[in-house]
């Protein structure tokens, strides 16, 4: 049976409880779920927020290549990635994965997997505003996040 | 054929628009292209792409190298790396 | 600040998103949260529950041994490590893991680590019963999960 | 000194009892000494008993090698691999 992922771009929170029930619920199959949540930090007290832009239509679409990539290359029984767009406080939620299979390593593989993708390819872009009350700059790009990203060619031998 | 232009992030704030219709010159093949042309257009589109290797494209919401041919796509989008996550 | 994992084996289901408020809450200096859930799975109808033993004392002790080694490898601010025991029914809930970081990858390879330790060294041990009704047979321990365990020891040459 | 054996899951199950109280001969030195001397005391012990190899101990609530001393240990624990999580 086919798989299908199930993506969200919004800028309501989520609850990592309901999201774990829509995969999980009435199946008999799953053995392990794994979640991965990403929240805001303050930074030792220097933001008072980060605020993500994201380009709609094509971030949902770019989510779900990098989703169905992970349900075919490590077997998922159900996917899930909610990613918040809009103005999120210091300990906020930012981002959601839940990957279930009936394995615990392909649980975290896919969502490890879909993390590091979606920090790569998923067109989102994330705007510091300070404590002090000024807009600061864009987060840059991390040279680590595309090396985690690399991880995955060398090991599967595949993009 | 006019093209949809999208800007994000840095490259909308300093091309100061986060959309516009062009019709680009027949000239204009390749992404490199596309990205040499939009230089010329006035000095905020300067200062937007004077480091055009960073700069990321997709065509008609696909990620594009800056050596694919931008064919007939119609809607174009240029931003910074990506930072979600 | 010396982070204190949080541990308990109980008969009673758990709250996963209880249990990530209860190491997240209030801080602005985690970016990352894990969570694994193990599930009893029915083996395509084979199985109507699998009953867990364990030994009262040890079984905390040596999931507390494993949870303070996660944490000062992976750099942890909270983790969280709760396995039910008794009987549990297919699509049942066995076992929790809530990894928390300011980085995701400390956060995924913490609750991996926590995972593999504790399949092959907390003192549990799953019977099946089968779905006939009749009592089954304990559940082999599988090589496989001591080849995941053998990782850690060579990535980061400690044990 | 009296210890106390306790046994889990199939060893359990085999020997009938999940635990017990002995007095060990001073013959009993390491974990093995302690494996070969319980499979001399009956036939569900040695049913428990038989692939020694495979049975985990642990001392005073800490995994022990088949080699270490029981030294002073108090309570002792006999039991199949672990199959938890």
């Amino acid at each position: 049976m086919a798989v299908t992922p199930t993506i969200r771009v919004q800028a309501d929170d989520f609850d990592v409880a309901a999201e774990i029930e829509a995969v999980a619920a009435g199946r008999t199959d799953i053995g392990a779920v794994v979640t991965f949540t990403g929240l805001c930090r303050d930074e030792n007290g220097r933001l008072s927020a980060l605020e993500l832009e994201h380009y709609p239509g094509m971030a949902e679409a770019e989510i779900g290549r990098i989703a169905n990539e992970a349900i075919a290359r490590f077997g998922l029984s159900g996917l899930t990635a909610i990613h918040r767009c809009g103005k999120i406080a210091p300990g906020g939620n930012i981002v959601l994965v839940v990957a279930a299979s009936s394995h615990r390593q392909a649980a975290f593989d896919g969502a490890n997997f879909l993390m590091d993708y979606l920090k790569t390819s998923a067109p989102f872009w994330k705007k510091e505003h300070a404590a002090s009350g000024q807009t600061g700059d864009w987060v840059a790009a991390r040279d680590a996040d595309d090396e985690a990203r690399l991880r995955w060619q060398k090991v599967g031998g595949e993009s | 054929m006019k093209r949809k232009l999208i800007y994000f992030a840095w490259v909308r704030e300093r091309i100061g628009k986060s959309e516009e219709e062009r019709e680009l010159p027949e000239s204009v093949v390749s992404v490199s292209d596309l990205l040499a042309y939009l230089q010329t257009q006035g000095d905020e589109y300067e200062a937007a792409l004077q480091h055009a290797h960073v700069i990321r494209v997709a065509l008609d919401q696909e990620h594009a190298d800056h050596r694919e041919p931008i064919g007939n796509a119609r809607e174009i989008a240029l931003f910074p790396p990506m930072t979600g996550g």
